[in-house]
């Protein structure tokens, strides 16, 4: 069997700090081929060159065993390669529909190329149906949560038939059940011969739909095969060089006085009366599946979005919360899940991005202390072993997870009391995780509370004092750590009730 | 203070409206043609309404000028900001019975009765003559300060060429310039041409704000009464200047009479007084007035003082 | 249960739906009716058929000139040019006419020169990737600087020129100009393209979220070429018409013509961060401010307030709207 | 080894830094330079002390306006009105003076209403969240209508104004205008405020990304009317200073000092997309277009030639930066 794309000796200067090299890679038909790589290895940009984003330095790509040239997004388009990006490709003032048959229309009047919306609408409700996503294909995108937009993604590369998909983190804030989803649009796809390249920091994915694994360490393949039974240690060690004995370094720590509750919380249409309280040093897990009301929930505490009716209350006195500079000056956090959207200034440099929201502490309230601001950016670009080829770059030079560690460590900065982090671990590789575990726990014993939204289970599982399972804007469950199991969770996500278990 | 204003006399008239239309209204420039053709009106016992295109757009103002002729006035008086644009125009009103005449700016085959105009060519002859004599047998280069593609100010700069090139030869125009509707402007303009050629003795400016301009650069440069300006109209900041010697004189047109005649002929046209004609008599209405220019100098400059906002000079 | 919340949801949706896309015309339609009305009670002149056709013919270029420039604004760009590139091929057609050439001919060669104009914006804007507000700004320049040169400043008359030329303008169907009702039409076909047709549609995803068109796989560069393209075919047609109507070109025609379509296509619902907008939304516009000058003129207010009038019913309009769109907004 | 290499980046990269911030400033520094060596060569009038002051003098107002209209670019948003807000200011300083007011407070009020326009801007665009384009544009219109209400279009003449204020422009240190070394000051002292302060860093962060902004806990309201407010305040002052300078003010002053000042301060490096951009390189900005257009003069190049330049001048100036840019961001 001769490979579908193959990656001859690719050579690619990305920056001057780092370069792939001599990548050598087979595809083959009806093969999901997963790639992992701790942050920065060089993933995204690798895939970048098969879809035309960059161009290789030297090398030769073939296909079908010609060798093909692709100078830009629209060659490989032609070829057949299609990418989901780690950043959406979406518009979110189009229908969902639209979107997806974005590159695949639906024409009534074919030589004027006139659309035919309804026929489209009626093709992506069937298309819904048959891998039972529950959304409305009429609804505009910029409406659907986080994972919601992925699962769209997903859908949209499908319906393009391609030759080849690349999906770049797909699944990363996807919650058991959207992933199944995920994986049976990739078993469709591997029944039509299409070749799957997979990119994820979630091992778990691959035993689940890999064929294949390949491993990126500072830009060059060092681990290639078709076997899959290795153990989570061995890639970790493989990725990293180094090991990892505990993935999830919970510590036990006594949580002191009640300092947030909420109480009958209601917005617009997403969530009804939630009712909830969070200690001093507890870390609060909220889970739920994707439209849930997670993010919402976060974004009404913070004052980001209003809030209907309700009440919250720090340390005991209610506190009116009508925006983000409120929230801020009570010294509540929030990260956000959308970092590219909402999270991150990517046309200014790290130590900007950094002291966003730290203003107060780098500056005497008039002028900024640019010494200070260094030192403080330094420290924890180290501590989060944040890797940039230029501090005073912009941070849309750097890979996807190491700006998510940018957008996390502003707000560790922050010395906030209450921090809320929506999907904190997004697109960041196993090894970095344990090392922002370990920053949360230190959080947490320097006397903050963490809010944790997560899809990951085992995160939640691993991290959490108390878990909040969210159902359509509901507590389903308030689970607390000695009963926290895998099946519950699953079970309270969809609301099966306890009857069941 | 609405520019449509009320009969002075109790009249059988005070029905009829006349209509004063220009372009680039906003400008001081119209307000003495207007002012004529008000005062020029009370007498009749009619009204009179000042409207035109802000802008200096052809279309803006014909398209006025339709929407007026629609209300079917009793007279139009009109300057035109191009001559042919005009014509179809002109030619619906006259048609329709409307008295047309032209100030200012012409539209000589549009069938007009009559245009009553200062002649600019020789507004900008005089100017030539009025620097030569100020600068005497020597003589000297000159600037010209313009509004480049605006009608009759192109037509001012060529009067003052062609001047200059056929009598007065003592002067020598070296540069001729934007003063872009812009003091500032104007100012840095003039004050760049003093430095690139220092034996420049005059300046000729075709319209007010250009020789505010050239004023303040000249004085800026310390050069007052070193270098003559001779401005354009009458406005209180040039006679100011021409007070304080930084203007030596500037050139008033007969704008006032511009638009009292005009009324007396569209009335009179109105009602049948008077008709286009060969024999001159004062039945015919003459196919072309000169309201001619005067020459502003120290000497007569307080005799030509408006009073506007309502603010008597200090 | 899920289902249902869709259910509920999906006829919301679309209820609102119709609402939002026709809600915007709808405003500025209604306001033109109000207006009208008043002025039809102050003024006995304002319905006649005399001052409505002059209105009418008074508001052809700028109605021309807006459909490109909301294709400009749709497609997330900005065009500061037209005013220049209109004059430009005017005063070109009228110099190759005195030069000898064949009037039509020298139409489409104007034409041609014009539209190049709008090339040479596309290729800077999209090609090389520079801002359209500085780009299409010094393209203002550079147009409107070859008309004074080429003129030297003064008007240029086509005085003798061919009937069939000059009459374009003036030929009427009944009492109704023909070119209204072909720029009625092409108003029309330009709307139903702008929902329907595929290219269109691109502008529009060009316009809201560039990135995601360029990982889309959408050409950017080439749509925004033919738009800015287009756009200058526009500002040329309108050039060579108001040729064949005044019969004389003058190198400072279509002053100021950029900010006015640009308003009126926002007053029509079209939005400067792309992404937005209707043709006929953008026409109503048009002619919302043109009747509201008509009636400045007809209710006899002194010149002087036509700017402040302007600007206020602009900043009027955008606020209306736009609480409008809040208030929509907040249903959810 | 991890250390080591950070390092190496931090070395380098301070060096690298210091080039990247520099070269904008750095481009337009030297093209003055050159251009500056040019004229030298071909006029022998360029490098005299009365040219180069008569010069800076007339530049002067622009200057000032450039530096409100830069860090209006910077916070990401436009101001089309503060040629007229200039225009209304001073106006209101003169006829304030003709009516018997003390011309100091004259210049007070006047300045004052000036502000209070730009807060006019700064509330419909921060605090209702118009656009920016067609708020400054409407307000521009409303404004620069006032002026000709006000006037009904004539210019105001301060004769017989107090020496002490006709001479602000006048009077000098040894052989340089006092003017030009408070501008010189004021362009310093927010080159460094805008660099250093928190304050503007708020401004650098709603430039770049609004919504990352708002998350950020900034008052990206206030902070926008401020931003509003001082681009007025200083166009307010350009009003008054000419005032002074011309002892006589038209209705029609400022015209077209929007579109300079921006095309100046892109050309010094601001974004029309905001986050980036310095007041030491607009004012360069200011400065070259100016040494050009003096150029011009010297050179004799007739005057149907300016427009053209000018527009050429500026597409050449944004298409070198941007390709020196681009060279740097390589891969975007
Ligand atoms: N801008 C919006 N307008 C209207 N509805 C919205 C909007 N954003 C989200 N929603 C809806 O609110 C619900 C909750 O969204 P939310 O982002 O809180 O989900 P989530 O639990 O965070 O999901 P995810 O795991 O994907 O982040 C979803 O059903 C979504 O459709
Ligand atoms: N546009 C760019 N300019 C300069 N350097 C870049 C650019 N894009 C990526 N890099 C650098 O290339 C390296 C690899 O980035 P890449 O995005 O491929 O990593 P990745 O494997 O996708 O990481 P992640 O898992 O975090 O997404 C990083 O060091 C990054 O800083
Ligand atoms: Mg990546
Ligand atoms: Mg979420």
């Amino acid at each position: 069997m001769n490979p579908v794309l193959k990656l001859e000796n690719i050579n690619k200067k990305i920056s001057d700090f780092f370069s792939l090299r001599d990548i050598n890679l087979e595809f083959f038909k009806g093969e999901a081929h997963v790639l992992i790589g701790e942050n920065a290895s060089g993933k995204t940009s690798l895939m970048k060159i098969i879809a035309g984003f960059y161009l290789k330095d030297n090398g030769k790509i073939y296909i079908d065993n010609k060798e093909v040239k692709i100078n830009s997004p629209a060659d490989s388009k032609k070829i057949g390669i299609s990418m989901i990006h780690q950043d959406f490709s979406l518009f979110d003032h189009f229908s969902i529909a639209e979107n997806i048959f974005l590159e695949s229309k639906k024409y009534s009047i074919l030589s004027l190329k006139i659309i035919d919306f309804e026929s489209m609408c009626s093709e992506c409700d069937n298309l819904f149906a048959k891998f039972n996503i529950k959304l409305d294909s009429k609804t505009k995108v910029k409406k659907l949560s986080f994972a919601q937009k992925q699962l769209v993604e997903v859908a949209k590369a499908y319906v393009n038939k391609p030759k080849i998909i690349i999906m770049d983190e797909p699944s990363s804030s996807l919650t058991i059940n959207e992933s199944k989803i995920l994986f049976n649009i990739i078993k469709e796809l591997k029944k039509l011969n299409s070749v799957i390249i997979f990119i994820s920091h979630r091992i778990e994915d691959l035993n689940a739909i890999g064929d294949r694994i390949s491993i990126l360490r500072e830009g060059k393949i060092i681990f290639s095969s078709a076997t899959l039974n290795l153990s989570e240690d061995k890639i970790i060690n493989l990725m990293t060089g180094m090991d990892y004995s505990k993935r999830y370094p919970k510590l036990n720590i006594q949580h002191g006085r009640e300092i947030l509750r909420v109480k009958d919380l209601t917005s617009g249409k997403t969530f009804k009366n939630l009712n909830f309280n969070l200690y001093k040093k507890e870390i609060l897990g909220i889970t739920g599946l994707a439209g849930s009301g997670k993010s919402k929930l976060a974004r009404c505490i913070f004052g980001i979005d209003k809030i209907k009716s309700g009440k919250i209350y720090l340390d005991n006195k209610f506190v009116n919360i009508k925006n983000t500079i409120d929230s801020i000056d009570n010294k509540i956090g929030y990260l956000s899940e959308d970092k590219y959207k909402d999270g991150l200034f990517l046309y200014l440099n790290i130590p900007l991005n950094i002291t966003a929201p730290n203003l107060k502490r780098i500056s005497n309230g008039y002028f900024i202390d640019k010494s200070f601001e260094k030192e403080l950016t330094n420290t924890y670009t180290k501590k989060l072993d944040i890797k940039y080829a230029n501090l005073y770059d912009n941070i849309s030079q750097l890979s996807g997870g190491n700006q998510q560690k940018i957008a996390l460590a502003k707000w560790i900065i922050s010395r906030s009391k209450i921090l809320i982090l929506d999907e904190p671990t997004i697109g960041i590789d196993i090894a970095s995780k344990v090392d922002i575990y370990n920053i949360i726990n230190e959080l947490v014993t320097k006397g903050s509370s963490i809010i944790l939204i997560s899809s990951d289970i085992n995160e939640i599982i691993g991290m959490c004092d108390r878990v909040l399972v969210l159902y359509e804007g509901e507590i389903s469950k308030t689970l607390t750590r000695e009963n926290l199991s895998r099946d519950k969770i699953i079970k309270y996500m969809v609301k099966l009730g306890d009857n069941n278990l | 203070k609405n520019k449509a204003s009320s009969p002075l006399i109790e009249s059988k008239y005070s029905n009829e409206e006349y209509y004063m239309i220009t372009f680039l209204s906003g400008i001081e420039y119209w307000k003495n043609c207007y002012s004529g053709f008000e005062n020029a009106s009370k007498a009749f016992g009619v009204k009179t309404i000042y409207t035109g295109s802000p802008e200096y757009d052809v279309n803006q103002e014909i398209t006025i000028l339709d929407q007026i002729i629609a209300k079917n006035p009793s007279g139009i008086a009109i300057s035109c900001i191009n001559p042919d644009a005009f014509e179809t125009s002109i030619k619906k009103a006259i048609n329709s019975g409307i008295p047309v005449v032209t100030f200012d700016a012409d539209s000589p085959n549009s069938g007009r009765y009559s245009f009553l105009a200062t002649n600019n060519r020789y507004a900008g002859e005089k100017g030539a003559k009025v620097l030569s004599e100020l600068l005497g047998e020597n003589g000297g280069n000159i600037v010209i300060l313009t509004l480049p593609i605006q009608l009759n100010h192109e037509e001012r700069t060529k009067g003052f060429v062609n001047a200059v090139k056929n009598k007065y030869t003592n002067l020598k125009v070296v540069k001729i310039s934007n003063g872009r509707h812009d003091q500032t402007e104007a100012a840095k303009e003039l004050s760049g041409i003093l430095q690139s050629n220092n034996n420049i003795k005059g300046v000729f400016c075709t319209d007010s704000t250009s020789g505010v301009g050239a004023a303040t650069a000249v004085r800026e440069l310390n050069k007052i009464e070193k270098i003559k300006i001779v401005s354009f109209d009458t406005d209180n900041g040039t006679l100011d200047y021409i007070k304080s010697n930084v203007i030596s004189a500037t050139i008033a047109q007969g704008t006032y009479s511009m638009g009292y005649k005009s009324m007396n002929f569209l009335f009179k046209l109105n009602h049948d007084y008077i008709k286009k004609g060969i024999e001159p008599d004062d039945s015919v209405i003459p196919p072309f007035v000169d309201t001619g220019v005067d020459i502003v100098t120290k000497e007569n400059v307080d005799n030509y003082y408006k009073y506007d906002l309502g603010i008597p000079k200090k | 249960m899920k289902e249902s919340i869709n259910n509920i949801f999906k006829n919301n949706l679309l209820v609102t739906y119709r609402k939002l896309s026709a809600i915007r015309e709808m405003t500025v339609l209604i306001s033109i009716i109000f207006i009208s009305i008043i002025l039809a009670i102050a003024s006995p002149h304002f319905i006649t058929k005399d001052n409505l056709i002059s209105t009418t013919i008074g508001l052809s270029s700028d109605v021309i000139i807006v459909i490109g420039v909301t294709i400009v604004l749709i497609s997330g760009g900005l065009d500061l040019s037209v005013g220049s590139i209109m004059s430009l091929s005017g005063i070109t057609c009228g110099m190759l006419y005195l030069y000898g050439v064949n009037i039509w001919i020298a139409c489409i060669i104007s034409i041609l020169i014009g539209t190049s104009f709008g090339f040479i914006n596309g290729y800077f804007i999209g090609k090389i990737g520079l801002n359209p507000f500085i780009t299409t700004l010094a393209i203002a320049g550079i147009s409107r600087g070859l008309s004074y040169i080429l003129t030297e400043g003064s008007p240029i008359s086509l005085y003798g020129v061919p009937k069939s030329f000059s009459n374009i303008s003036q030929s009427r169907i009944g009492e109704v100009p023909i070119v209204i009702l072909v720029i009625f039409l092409v108003t029309l076909i330009c709307d139903y393209l702008l929902r329907r047709s595929d290219f269109f549609r691109k502008v529009f995803y060009l316009g809201s979220n560039e990135k995601a068109a360029l990982l889309s796989g959408i050409n950017i560069k080439k749509i925004k070429i033919i738009v800015y393209v287009s756009c200058a075919l526009f500002a040329a047609l309108a050039g060579v018409l108001s040729t064949a109507r005044f019969t004389v070109v003058t190198p400072s025609a279509g002053i100021g013509a950029e900010m006015r379509s640009i308003s009126a296509a926002v007053i029509g619902g079209a939005s400067l961060s792309g992404g937005e907008g209707t043709i006929i939304g953008a026409v109503l516009g048009v002619i919302l401010l043109n009747i509201i000058n008509n009636g400045l003129i007809l209710l006899n207010v002194p010149v002087y307030w036509q700017d402040f009038v302007n600007g206020a019913i602009l900043l009027l309009a955008v606020t209306i709207d736009f609480v409008n769109q809040k208030k929509r907004k907040e249903l959810h």
